[in-house]
């Protein structure tokens, strides 16, 4: 069983046990994401026109302020109740348990999240074909803010009440993503192309996918060693 | 064995005790060197250099935003190397160096930030514009507090800096990506009502007092990276006979509060 | 090479652009000042603290000989 | 040549900010051991264990497993070995049963996992979330792991915490059934256990800050 | 000293002293809130006659966004170690302590928070008329934010891992805050009169501070009961 | 009239889900009792002591202090007890010492703390986080309180939970100490204590799910 794959599904199945014992919570994500997108028009306007304007921005943006809040418990409960301790020490390759992690913690955020987005897009009066785009680049989008959301978590594992440091530490890391993102939704509503900007975000996935694990790997190792 | 001679230098220098003593008599030099180009380089571009036609005198800011500006993001690719050697040969010297880098780029970052906003105002008529270089300017700031901001935010040391090295790798990773697609978004968006002033074909009279200031701020550079660096070699070493004595050399009453 | 100013008032006004020239230079300086002088200050106290620790050393090690040499 | 000892301790030895924790450690764990890592409070013992786990990367020392440098043989040492710390690693949204399958080898059936709650009296709650489970309840969660366990070394940091007397005889009995089979323990404990062929290793601290009560 | 005043003065100097000791992570609400700040063109545009349009609300989004944030930890920390079982048998009046922590946190997060708004109000363009409002309007109103968003907090406190459930239960408390607070800001930039909108946050305040204090003390009591 | 028992449990009962957790409770503590309640894990200990301190409210069941309702004298008897659960309340990101300054009353001066951190062999300790410090350390910041407070009923849940010998026994004499001078314990413990007018309470589960070893 060694270097098995059991290190990879084993922690993706459980992590979505994990999510289903608190499916009321998983839903928050999404529920905040609703929320908070109905607060724009609250405090901005409730024209129509403006708000299509503004719309492809402050989804994005209300999407990476969900994926972020949710990354941040990660790791923690796993470091405060010794899990993490023992998945350091169990016979398997770090990253890839790691990266089951990371995976099930998308199915349960950016999935839904890009699930309901042309939900909210209908309501901030995005146009039609923006929202193919937009579920397009959420897509790719969200997965890619999880995979370094985590590296920002796991290096503040350690710290009681994290929370807030995390999000300095991701977020400027966070702005290529937003760019590429918004930008596609907003060529598609221009009518331009919008192939280009998600093709980049497709690019930043992979080069996620193949570095995030392993920093994240030596961030728990580091964290953990004292 | 070869291979472990040719390694010598190497192991030489990441020893602290090596780079406080050699420092050590570097130090005078640079104070005088800093200080003297620094001077110079202010009161020539302040006072004696002509003034810009379309700027007038807001224009002499440039001695002080473009070296700062230059300084600012060479002093993240130090840190961040100092940071790699740190993590893949785990050489102390160069944790202390990646600490040290950190405020003095952090500062750095908020000079160029700050002088660029007190000049965008008589030339923009606004302290702040979402320009491409501006924006990425922020970031790098905010880059730095974050490597600030979990350096300090571990009790222990070592952990903090080792924090900090991957973060700082990560950022190292991400700033070339950040750069061009700031870049890349502002060309997309760009508003018609502001034109960066590149300065083009700067006057010589302009020009050599801004060279020198550059070159003042290079040398300030690594005077306040030695000098926190020694802090750090301290702090550190306090238990180190070597600098015990060396103590007892520089502060022989020692009851001094 | 002559300066560009006549009097000191006017190298100060920079006519009218003085406010912006001089809070940048005088902040930039504060900064880059409070870069320099905060090692110096902190080696000080730092090398201050090393001697007083060593002499604290110092006396404890005399007494305990002092109270070896009493055992015998 | 003889066999070499299943675990090694050379010299081990761990420093916070530049100090060591404890004085080098160097002991021997051969199958059929129960070795008691002993000392006062703060002397060192969870850290030292950590390190034989291999949690923890020692600031000089080694650990050996079977005559090898536990970095040549990670995965195969660390698939032999189970961990229970003071934090066991029970999750406590998920019910006894979960936890056990999910901490248990993929090899296990159901029927071991219902059988290994029985064992450390769980029956009838193991569809309970952990989070209502009493202190005792709780880590005899954790311990129930010892019965679907494959691992020959267990290292079991205060395991009696918070179990009952029954429970705490019924513990000891098991870990004298683990090493007559062949296995080995390394515990910490702060009480008398009264176990055939114990060995202790003394903890000292390192430093002149031990508990001074 | 029965139901003295140790209660809340006592309360109020540790939590002082707690943020003290995590400075580091209590400087994040403010440095959050200037990141998400400069998300916001990232997302959007640049372009300053568009931003300065949109400021009002969006300073205010973000600012109620942070404080939501750092929220949620009010009582996790507490309730997790055992404080929080402390402070309901410790023989001072509950409500009263509870007013204490509030108090802190609204000092170390929506006062900075405050202090900090008009560099993001020039950042983000807002005409020089709008700064004073804004300033005062996030005084009062973060005020009320902590005080609402701690009622949340007590009723998830003892769900492990409440924090974006907390978000659901606030937020649409949050709205008549935030409603009035923009309206304040976007009233002066107007050149209308922007002491109305403040009074009635203001009224809010009051209000706040003399109910929300019990709603806790009864939900940390309730909650905690089992 | 005789003068009333410092503390009254009569048919104390808590319900979850609408089912005992024990069986209704009823005994006296007086002044000089040490009261030490017995049962195995799950049995409802820790529930009773909660119940006791009023962290929890019983379904049915009266607790009276000195003879009177504890609803008529509640901050009077909040501030006479003092209770330390499985979770201590010690705060990690603070220091032992600001932990025990807030931890006691307001009129303790510094010099008797650290004579109560001195007392629990901290000396040394006082001013790391918490979080830095090993199991045994942890717990005895908590009971540093029992140096510094005034009060006279102490509830104590698994007070020696990973206190080493030498602890143990300081304690042992603390609690004697405690009860000698008119005060009163009330603990749980798995252990065998050996101490004088030691009088147990038998907590009996109330379902039959009791935890069978
Ligand atoms: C907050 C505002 C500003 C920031 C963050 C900023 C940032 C920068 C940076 C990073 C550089 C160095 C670029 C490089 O290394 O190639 C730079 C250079 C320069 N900046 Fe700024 N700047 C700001 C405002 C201004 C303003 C208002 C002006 C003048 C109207 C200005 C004029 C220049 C000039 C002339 C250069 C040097 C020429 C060049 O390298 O292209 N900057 N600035
Ligand atoms: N929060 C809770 N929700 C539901 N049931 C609970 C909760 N806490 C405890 N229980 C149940 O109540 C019973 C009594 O628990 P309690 O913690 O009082 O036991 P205890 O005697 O202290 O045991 P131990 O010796 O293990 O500490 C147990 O069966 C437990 O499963
Ligand atoms: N994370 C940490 N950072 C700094 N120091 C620590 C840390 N953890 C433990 N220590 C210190 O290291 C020493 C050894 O701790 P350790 O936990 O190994 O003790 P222990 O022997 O297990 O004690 P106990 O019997 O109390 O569990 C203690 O003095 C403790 O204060
Ligand atoms: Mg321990
Ligand atoms: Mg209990």
């Amino acid at each position: 069983m060694i270097a098995g794959s059991q290190g990879f599904a084993g922690y993706l199945r459980r992590d979505l046990l994990l999510a289903y014992r608190r499916r009321g919570e998983v839903a928050s994500p999404l529920i905040f994401f609703v929320l908070v997108s109905t607060l724009i028009p609250l405090g901005i306007s409730p024209d129509s026109a403006r708000l299509a304007e503004l719309a492809p921005g402050i989804i994005w943006v209300m999407a990476l302020l969900a994926t972020l809040l949710s990354t941040e418990t990660l790791f923690a409960s796993d470091y405060q109740d010794g899990s993490l301790e023992q998945l350091l020490i169990s016979p398997q390759l770090l990253a890839l348990s790691v990266l089951g992690k990371i995976v099930a913690h998308w199915l349960v955020t950016g999935l839904p999240l890009t699930m309901v987005s042309p939900l909210i897009g209908v309501m901030l009066s995005l146009p039609a074909e923006g929202l193919l785009p937009l579920m397009a680049s959420l897509a790719l989008g969200t997965a890619c803010l999880s995979l370094i959301g985590a590296v920002g978590a796991a290096l503040t594992v350690s710290l009681r009440k994290g929370g807030l440091l995390l999000s300095v530490l991701v977020i400027p890391l966070y702005m290529p993503v937003i760019i590429f993102g918004s930008a596609a939704v907003q060529a598609a509503v221009d009518g331009l192309n919008w192939l280009g900007p998600l093709a980049v975000l497709g690019a930043m996935l992979s080069a996620a996918v193949a570095l995030c694990p392993l920093a994240i790997a030596g961030a728990l190792r580091l964290v953990s060693n004292n | 064995m070869a291979s472990g001679r040719n390694w010598n230098w190497f192991h030489r220098m990441g020893s602290p005790r090596w780079f406080y003593e050699t420092t050590g008599r570097w130090l005078p030099w640079l104070w005088v060197l800093t200080l003297g180009l620094m001077l110079t380089g202010l009161v020539w571009g302040l006072a004696f250099a002509p003034q810009d036609a379309k700027q007038g005198n807001s224009f002499r800011i440039i001695y002080l935003h473009v070296p700062a500006s230059f300084l600012a993001l060479a002093g993240y690719y130090l840190m961040a190397i100092a940071g790699a050697i740190g993590l893949i040969w785990k050489m102390k010297l160069s944790y202390m160096v990646m600490k040290s880098a950190a405020p003095i780029g952090a500062a750095l970052t908020f000079i160029a930030l700050f002088t660029g906003a007190v000049w965008g105002k008589p030339t923009w008529g606004t302290y702040w514009v979402w320009d491409a270089r501006i924006t990425s300017m922020l970031i790098l700031l905010f880059l730095y507090l974050g490597v600030l901001a979990l350096q300090y935010a571990f009790h222990s040391q070592e952990t903090g800096n080792k924090a900090s090295a991957i973060l700082a790798l990560v950022g190292t990773v991400n700033i070339p990506i950040i750069y061009k697609s700031v870049d890349w978004w502002y060309t997309l968006h760009q508003p018609a009502t502001i034109k960066f002033t590149s300065a083009p074909s700067m006057h010589p009279d302009m020009f050599q007092p801004l060279l020198v200031m550059i070159v003042a701020m290079y040398s300030f550079y690594a005077l306040a990276l030695i000098l926190h660096t020694r802090v750090e070699i301290l702090r550190r070493e306090r238990k180190a006979s070597w600098v015990r004595e060396l103590a007892l050399q520089a502060e022989p009453g020692g009851v001094a509060q | 090479m002559n300066t560009q100013f006549d009097s000191l008032q006017q190298f100060w006004e920079m006519a009218g652009h003085g406010p912006y020239v001089w809070t940048a230079v005088l902040v930039s300086l504060a900064v880059l000042g409070w870069l320099l002088i905060r090692p110096v200050q902190q080696q000080r106290a730092n090398l201050q603290s090393i001697v007083r620790q060593s002499q604290r050393e110092q006396v404890q090690q005399a007494a305990a000989a002092g109270l070896s040499e009493e055992d015998k | 040549m003889s066999t070499p000892p299943l675990i090694t301790v050379e010299q081990l030895a761990f420093e916070r900010d530049d100090c060591n924790v404890f004085k080098p450690a160097s002991f021997n764990v051969e199958a059929g051991d129960i070795v008691q890592l002993e000392g006062a409070n703060g002397a060192g013992k969870t850290t030292l264990m950590r390190l034989m786990t291999s949690a923890l990367q020692p600031t000089s020392g080694a650990l050996l497993y079977k005559g090898r440098p536990i970095n040549d043989c990670r995965y195969e040492y660390l698939d032999s070995i189970l961990y229970i710390g003071h934090q066991s690693g029970v999750k406590m949204t998920l019910s006894a049963e979960e936890n056990l399958r999910w901490m248990s080898p993929a090899s296990v059936s159901s029927a071991e996992i219902t059988q290994a709650l029985d064992a450390v009296g769980l029956r009838g709650f193991a569809d309970m979330p952990c989070y209502s489970l009493s202190a005792g309840q709780h880590r005899r969660v954790a311990l129930a792991r010892l019965h679907t366990s494959k691992a020959a070394v267990w290292y079991l940091d205060e395991p009696f915490t918070s179990i009952d007397k029954q429970g705490a005889l019924a513990l000891q009995q098991q870990l004298e059934i683990h090493v007559q089979q062949g296995g080995a323990v390394v515990l910490t404990t702060h009480q008398n256990l009264p176990l055939d062929g114990l060995r202790k290793y003394i903890v000292e601290s390192h430093t002149d800050l031990g508990v001074q009560p």
